[in-house]
């Protein structure tokens, strides 16, 4: 948007990338250029290659062809070593994975520090590296406690810790692979003004996101892959968010749209509920769902959302309180008792807690009624029956993946969900938990999950809709409760809020005080 | 003659003290170019009856081996290969056709280092290590205390058993535990205590093996077992055809010279010596007979 | 109870659990150290076999005491290599490297030893290493016997112990070492190798290992025995659980370990009268479980601990 | 530089093949201390084979050798296929025996079609509870359960060593740490004349088969294998990780104790505290080789029961110290371990323009 950056050096480029994983062309014929102070974002489909590409510019994998040359300080522009995380280093390229690559158990100077320093060195220069951050944390606006353990970290922290591993090796290209997947909208702005700042100061910035909105706000440039291929390389102010979303998937994306609806009678009730300790705690909770509608809950991550969506899956005791669904009691109900009695529920970390990686598509299709009559007899697993069931969902969700038989692991973000969608709501459920439904997945897959949970609603099930993402609570939710510190508030029809309103309530103000 | 084919099958290493001697015998016999001799050592159990089984398919002549774990088995074999003459350690008596027997009956010798050490010990207390609480090695330990009571009524002992055969670092810590408790004499069952002896400055009594030059001026005396009048009397039968399935256990006696009983005159009393030579003439003449007592030692105090 | 506060006051008494304790030590330090980079180790019963034959084997040959130790340690930085390329670069699975390689370096020192001394019915012995009789500290009262009437390489276990600590907490080495354990897509981002640090490590920690082997020939009797490490190795391996992780923690745990045992030792011989002799040789193993017990809540895993890496593969 | 690639679904050809080339590499390596020892290489190969396969009488000798390995094998291979790290396998397959001896011995008595099953059961029963310690230890407590069941080792065998010099000592047995001899009607049947091939093979090949199904066809194995690949998902889909864990211990357990049934009750005839030289360590080894797979569990075992009988043999033919089978056992681990690599990845040397062109 500066003008200044359009006509700033190239920094990096890459030319030619190919990467297959045996049949599959994960990158074809990539080539990209980044100059000096530049925010470029990469958009995708899941699965689209942008990791994989991301991968190979630092080192992680090596490309089958084409190459990566990188600005030297004054040097111009020269290849990379392939293949090697050491020499992108070298070359002042930062990365910031998906998946955070953190030690937890170092502290977070530690962290910043591996590999900084001579392995044969007596002892870690811990004073002027501590001296350095600070200026650095001064300057960019990344606080974190660098003392502490990164166990004891919150995302956001984690997030930042990230960014500073690499501007203390004085990045001068950074790359950050799906950064605000699993940040609040707070901590996703203040990750973009830094950014920013960053990007001012000649940092050439490379950024994954699903979430056009974010894209539109904070990039100068998009690059968009399809299929492993760049389907489209222009400046933001050319874009649409309708553009973009109709590039990455190649047609056009239809939007959700609720329609008001007609909430029926209380269904499914927590009453006083505590669970758990320390930070994560449930705290008196109280909650009343009523078929037909979905109840948004609100809350910057870590304030019990966690606990909330343990104890409605019956993976957590309760030390108080009651739980109802129709009138009977599920207050000691285990994960078995809860599925049978027809809550349908959706992980929020669905590769930890949705799917057995190692197990077949089918397999994890049949999982949670795998004793019900239709997939056993005697105790012996009909298999023929849980393949006929897999197709049958495989078609109806439209889950990509080579056949029933193939791995779960191998299966995108997305497509992982969709066989958690499909599991849970094939059996018709009276309620449905969905914790960080659409967290990691692109425009596509995402209003596919929202249709499916409208559609739930519609035909009279009760969703608990547990997001960091306000817009998606404020599209999808017929009322809006707020957690904080353990605590829920009372739930409002989200008519009544804005977000600037439901964003002073996450931070911890009252309802009136925010009124 | 031809040499004969003699192999031995032993359930431990030889290196094991009571397998050494077998070990040393048959070596000689083979120096003197009457056998060939060939052995497998640290034969697991289970594998006991295929290699008593292969040996003979092998067409030995002399099967010498320890049946004590394997009694049945190794019966049961021998009487299969009635053309090969077995000679076992065992508990137990010879079998027909062909399966002799034999023990380490060396519990004679063991009561005169007894009575040495007894009339030697000045803190009236002796420890003693043993590997594992088997008759053959409880045998010759009551032996020992009873050589010891006969000649000092006040005379303690520390028993502790180590449970296994090879831990010399393990039997050394239970020696220093008993000289910390006042042992001034060890009776040294397996390697490992004569050192902790030799380390503390106080005595040792050997077992089955000589290790006086090891250790100089620890070892007060010794009952030591020789197997040459056992094996060179299997080996003689076997060569001339008159292999029979006997006890070969009293060879072990001090009679034939199967065992023997040594003392470093240095280091003990005069008179406990000279009782200890007496009571020898009178078991070498019959006169006197050492107990058999198979039953675990105890401490007593 | 008077009798068992009596054997517990002597100075003997701690004399012996430092000793007993002291292949332990070694041992477990070894174990903690793989095992911090993300690697088991059960080829430690082999290594202890192999570490104790090798040195001792070295001495016998002519080399001096120490010379013998440096022999030990190489070997067991051989058979460390073995283990870490099957399981580092190769991913393979820890617990079946780890067992083929006991297996595979104690049939090798066992052969080796039975193919160079065809001829022993007692095992040749080599001039072991002295208690140090350190001046004015060994006369102390009480700590001097307890503590200062060691042989050389007990000072070395200790010493190993602060330096394991200093190196893990304090040096770049030591905190890559955590990382790798941990997380190592971690350190590969930050541009070390993920391979070599392993590699490294488990080589260096069986060297440490066979140390342990190398004290049971070489310090605590003589000469080498079929059998003479006894399950040693697997007792580092529940003491390293025991530990937490931690080099302090080791030391606490070899130590009550060896104080078991010479308490063992000592109570047999007391009450061995009533109780059979098993009971006293089951405590060491019971109470280890037992305190295993008390401490499993606080237990830290190295979370990458028999996960192997492979680059560019999630 | 190496480069691993994983690949698809393994041609047989290519299983056989690669094996072949392990057996190969593994007779190679062995050539070395052959060598060294003086011995004339291939004479001693051939006695190998001859001393595992040259006779019906060594053929059933490496049967008899294999069994409690396979048992011991699926021990560990169902235990490891839940996460459950089991390497107390030694210590169930003496628990076994010694229970199996309790009941066998005298304290009942009937025909054997009463007295079999019992010392079976008994058996199985006992390996079963030792494994219940560590895995409720695991579940309620989070206490590893590979130091527990490897310290457990040392206490049962120390255990069994008591009850043979105390309350089961055999009285007639001179004062030596064994048990009464088993009941004849309780002893399982030998499946040859004057071999010692007995039924515990038959009762390891059903063990093997039954658990191939139970792994692969029920319920129950499904659940085992959902725990074992991811406990929380499993927990989250309503499976009982906790009753799941604890029955894969019962059975892990159960089924090392039958290893121990059949040393005593169909080889032995009595209890003695050495039955097993390290059988419960070695069905670690054959369930890796066989890669948790129950039916591969027999094949790991035959492998490991040849190798090491004709090995054993081979040195006593040519009077070579015995500690060469198991060295050579090691060896031929060693590099069949490193052959699967070859079934599980591609193996790329980047650079190699040739190899580039072929991994695609
Ligand atoms: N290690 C691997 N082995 C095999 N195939 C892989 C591997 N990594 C990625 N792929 C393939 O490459 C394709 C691109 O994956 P990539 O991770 O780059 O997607 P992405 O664009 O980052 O998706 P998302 O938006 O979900 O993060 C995938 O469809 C997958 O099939
Ligand atoms: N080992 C693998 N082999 C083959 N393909 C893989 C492998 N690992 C990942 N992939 C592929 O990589 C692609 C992206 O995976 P990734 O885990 O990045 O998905 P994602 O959508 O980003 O999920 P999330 O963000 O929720 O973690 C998927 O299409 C998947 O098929
Ligand atoms: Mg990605
Ligand atoms: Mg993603």
């Amino acid at each position: 948007m500066t003008g200044s950056a359009r006509d700033a050096k190239v920094v990096l480029r890459l030319e030619g990338i190919t990467k297959r994983f045996g049949a599959l062309t994960a990158n074809g014929e990539v080539s990209l250029d980044l100059k000096q102070g530049e925010i470029l974002a990469l958009l995708g489909e899941n699965g689209a290659g942008k990791t994989t590409l991301m991968n190979i510019l630092f080192g992680h994998y090596v490309a089958d062809e084409g190459r990566v040359l990188v600005d030297r300080n004054g040097g111009g522009l020269l290849e990379l070593e392939p293949g090697s995380p050491h020499a992108a280093l070298e070359a002042g390229i930062g990365m910031v994975h998906q998946h955070f690559a953190l030690a937890e158990n170092l502290s977070a100077l530690d962290n910043i520090l591996l590999g900084t320093e001579k392995l044969a060195a007596l002892t870690s220069a811990h004073a002027p590296a501590r001296r350095k951050l600070e200026a650095l944390m001064a300057h960019s606006g990344l606080n974190v406690p660098l003392d502490a353990r990164i166990s004891r970290l919150s995302v956001g922290e984690k997030q930042r810790v990230e960014i500073l591993k690499a501007l203390y090796r004085d990045a001068r290209v950074l790359v950050l692979d799906e950064p605000t997947a699993v940040l609040t909208p707070q901590e996703s702005e203040t990750l973009f003004r830094t950014l920013k700042t960053l990007a001012e100061g000649g940092l050439g910035i490379i950024f994954i996101s699903h979430k056009l909105a974010e894209v539109m706000a904070s990039s100068h440039r998009v690059a968009v892959l399809r299929g492993g291929c760049k389907v489209a390389d222009l400046s933001t102010a050319e874009c649409s968010q309708r553009k973009l979303a109709e590039l990455m998937v190649g047609h056009e994306i239809v939007e959700t749209i609720r329609t008001t609806g007609t909430p029926g009678g209380s269904l499914f009730v927590l009453k006083g509920v505590s669970a758990g300790e320390g930070r994560d705690a449930l705290h008196d909770v109280d909650l009343d769902l009523k078929s037909g509608e979905i109840l948004g809950i609100a809350g910057v991550s870590g304030n019990g959302q966690t606990m909330l969506a343990r104890v409605i899956s019956g993976l957590e005791p309760l030390s108080a309180g009651t739980v109802m669904l129709d009138g009977r009691s599920l207050t000691h109900a285990s994960a078995r008792k809860m599925i049978d009695s027809g809550l349908a529920r959706i992980p929020e970390d669905r590769h930890h807690d949705g799917i057995v990686g190692a197990m077949s598509v089918s397999e994890n299709l049949a999982i949670e009624a795998i004793r019900k009559p239709e997939n056993q007899r005697f105790g012996l697993l009909r298999f023929s029956a849980m393949r006929e069931r897999a197709r049958k969902l495989i078609e109806a969700y439209d889950i990509r993946c080579q056949s029933e038989d193939s791995p779960a692991r191998l299966l995108s973000g997305g497509n992982i969900q969709k066989i958690v969608l499909a599991r849970t709501l094939e059996t018709v459920p009276k309620v449905v938990l969905a914790a960080q439904p659409s967290r990691g997945l692109d425009v596509g897959a995402t209003s596919e999950v929202h249709r499916r949970l409208l559609a739930a609603r519609s035909r009279g099930a009760g969703v608990i809709l547990i997001s960091e993402d306000l817009d998606e609570l404020m599209r999808l939710s017929d009322r809006i409760a707020v957690i904080h510190r353990g605590r829920l508030s009372a739930a409002e029809p989200a008519e009544t809020l804005d977000r600037s309103a439901l964003g002073l309530r996450m931070a911890g103000h009252s309802g009136e005080e925010a009124a | 003659a031809d040499p004969i084919k003699v192999a031995a099958i032993y359930t431990v290493p030889v290196e094991q003290q009571w397998v050494s001697r077998i070990d040393k015998a048959l070596k000689a016999a083979q120096e003197r170019g009457e056998i060939t001799y060939t052995f497998s050592e640290n034969v697991a159990n289970t594998d006991y009856e295929r290699v008593m089984r292969e040996y003979a398919e092998q067409g030995m002549d002399l099967v010498v081996g320890e049946a004590f774990a394997v009694e049945r088995a190794a019966r049961k074999v021998a009487a299969e290969y009635p053309d090969t003459a077995f000679l076992m350690g065992s508990s137990f008596g010879p079998a027909q056709p062909n399966f002799a027997v034999f023990d380490n009956w060396i519990h004679e010798p063991s009561y005169l280092s007894g009575m040495i050490a007894g009339a030697t010990t000045k803190s009236n207390v002796i420890g003693m290590v043993g590997g594992y609480a088997i008759p053959e090695v409880n045998r010759l330990m009551n032996a020992f205390m009873e050589g010891a009571t006969s000649v000092n009524p006040d005379v303690k002992f520390l028993v502790t058993f180590i449970n296994s055969w090879y831990d010399p670092p393990k039997a050394k810590e239970s020696a220093f535990a008993m000289i910390d408790k006042g042992a001034d004499i060890l009776y040294a069952e397996r390697f490992g205590v004569s050192d902790a002896a030799k380390e503390k400055g106080i005595l040792a009594i050997g077992n089955v093996i000589d290790t006086a030059d090891d250790y100089p001026g620890t070892i007060l005396s010794s009952a030591l077992w020789h197997m040459e009048p056992t094996i060179d009397r299997a080996i003689a039968a076997v060569a001339d055809g008159s292999f029979e399935p006997a006890d070969y256990g009293p060879y072990s006696f001090m009679s034939y010279g199967g065992g023997s009983f040594v003392v470093d005159e240095s280091l003990a009393p005069a008179e406990a010596v000279a009782a200890a030579r007496e009571k020898e003439q009178e078991i070498l003449e019959g006169l006197f007979r050492v107990n058999v007592n198979d039953t675990e030692p105890k401490s007593t105090m | 109870m008077i009798e068992i506060l009596d054997i517990l006051l002597t100075a003997n008494f701690w004399a012996a659990a430092l000793r007993i304790a002291t292949p332990l030590i070694f041992g477990v330090i070894g174990a903690l150290v793989c095992e911090r980079a993300g690697v088991l180790n059960l080829g430690i019963e082999g290594i202890f076999t192999a570490g104790a034959m090798a040195g001792w084997m070295a001495v016998w040959l002519g080399a001096g005491l120490w010379g013998g130790v440096l022999v030990a340690a190489l070997a067991g930085a051989f058979f460390g290599l073995i283990h870490a390329i099957l399981t580092v670069p190769l991913g393979l699975s820890q617990h079946v490297s780890g067992i083929g390689v006991t297996l595979f370096a104690t049939s090798l020192s066992y052969f080796i030893y039975r193919t160079a001394l065809p001829d022993v019915s007692s095992p040749p012995r080599i001039e072991a290493f002295q208690p140090l009789d350190i001046p004015v500290l060994s006369d102390l009262p009480f700590i001097g016997p307890a503590l200062f009437q060691q042989t050389p390489l007990t000072f070395l276990a200790l010493f190993l112990v602060v330096a394991t600590a200093y190196m893990l907490y304090r040096t770049p080495l030591g905190l890559a070492i955590q990382a790798v354990g941990d997380n190592p897509a971690a350190v590969e981002s930050q541009g070390l190798s993920v391979y070599a640090l392993r590699i490294g490590t488990v080589v260096a920690g069986s060297a440490i290992m066979a140390l342990g082997g190398a004290f049971l020939t070489m310090s605590a009797f003589d000469a080498f025995f079929f059998g003479m490490v006894n399950g040693r190795g697997w007792i580092c391996i529940a003491l390293t659980v025991f530990a937490s992780w931690r080099p302090g923690k080791a030391l606490i745990g070899a130590l009550l370990f060896g104080a078991f045992d010479a308490f063992q030792v000592r109570l047999q011989t007391e009450v061995g009268t009533f109780i059979p002799g098993q009971v006293f040789l089951m405590m060491p193993y019971l109470l280890s479980i037992a305190a295993l017990i008390v401490v499993a809540r606080r237990a830290d895993y190295p979370r990458a601990l028999l996960v192997p890496y492979f680059r560019g593969q999630r | 530089m190496i480069r691993f690639e994983p690949r698809g679904p393994v041609p047989v050809s290519r299983i056989l093949a690669v094996s072949v080339a392990a057996a190969v590499a593994a007779l190679i390596l062995a050539a070395i201390p052959m060598a060294f020892a003086g011995l004339s290489v291939f004479e001693a190969y051939g006695l190998m084979i001859k001393g595992a396969f040259g006779s019906f009488f060594s053929f059933t000798e490496m049967l008899t050798r294999a069994a409690p390995l396979i048992l011991t094998g699926l021990a560990a291979a169902v235990a490891f296929r839940a996460k459950l790290w089991n390497i107390g396998a030694e210590g169930q397959l003496y628990a076994g025996a010694l229970a199996s001896v309790a009941v066998g011995t005298g304290a009942i008595s009937g025909p054997s079609y009463i007295l079999i099953p019992a010392v079976v059961l008994a058996g199985a029963l006992a390996g079963g509870l030792v494994m219940l310690g560590p895995t409720l230890l695991k579940t309620r407590l989070g206490v590893d359960e590979v130091v527990t069941t490897l310290l457990l080792n040392f206490v049962i065998l120390l255990f069994v060593q008591m009850m043979l010099e105390g309350p089961m000592q055999d009285p007639m047995g001179m004062g030596w740490p064994q048990s009464e001899p088993i009941l004849d009607e309780a002893a399982l049947p030998k499946l040859a004349d004057r071999m010692r091939i007995h039924w515990g093979l038959i009762i390891a090949l059903v063990a093997s088969l039954g658990t191939y199904f139970l792994l692969k066809r029920t319920v129950w194995g499904f659940e085992v294998r959902a725990v074992g690949e991811n406990a929380a998902a499993a927990r989250h889909a309503g499976i009982p990780v906790t009753a799941t864990l604890v029955r894969v211990g019962l059975l892990s357990g159960a089924l090392a104790g039958l290893a121990g049934v059949g040393e005593v009750a169909g080889l032995k005839g009595y209890l003695t505290a050495d039955i097993s030289p390290g059988f419960g360590y070695f069905g670690i080894v054959v369930a890796m080789l066989a890669g948790l797979s129950p039916i591969g569990v027999v094949i790991a075992a035959l492998f490991i029961a040849s190798i090491f009988v004709g090995a054993d043999s081979m040195s006593r033919a040519t009077g070579v110290s015995n500690y060469l089978a198991n060295l050579i056992v090691a060896m031929a681990l060693l590099c069949v371990l490193v052959s699967g690599l070859f079934l599980r990845f591609r193996i790329r040397f980047v650079g190699s323009p040739a190899a580039k062109e072929t991994s695609r």
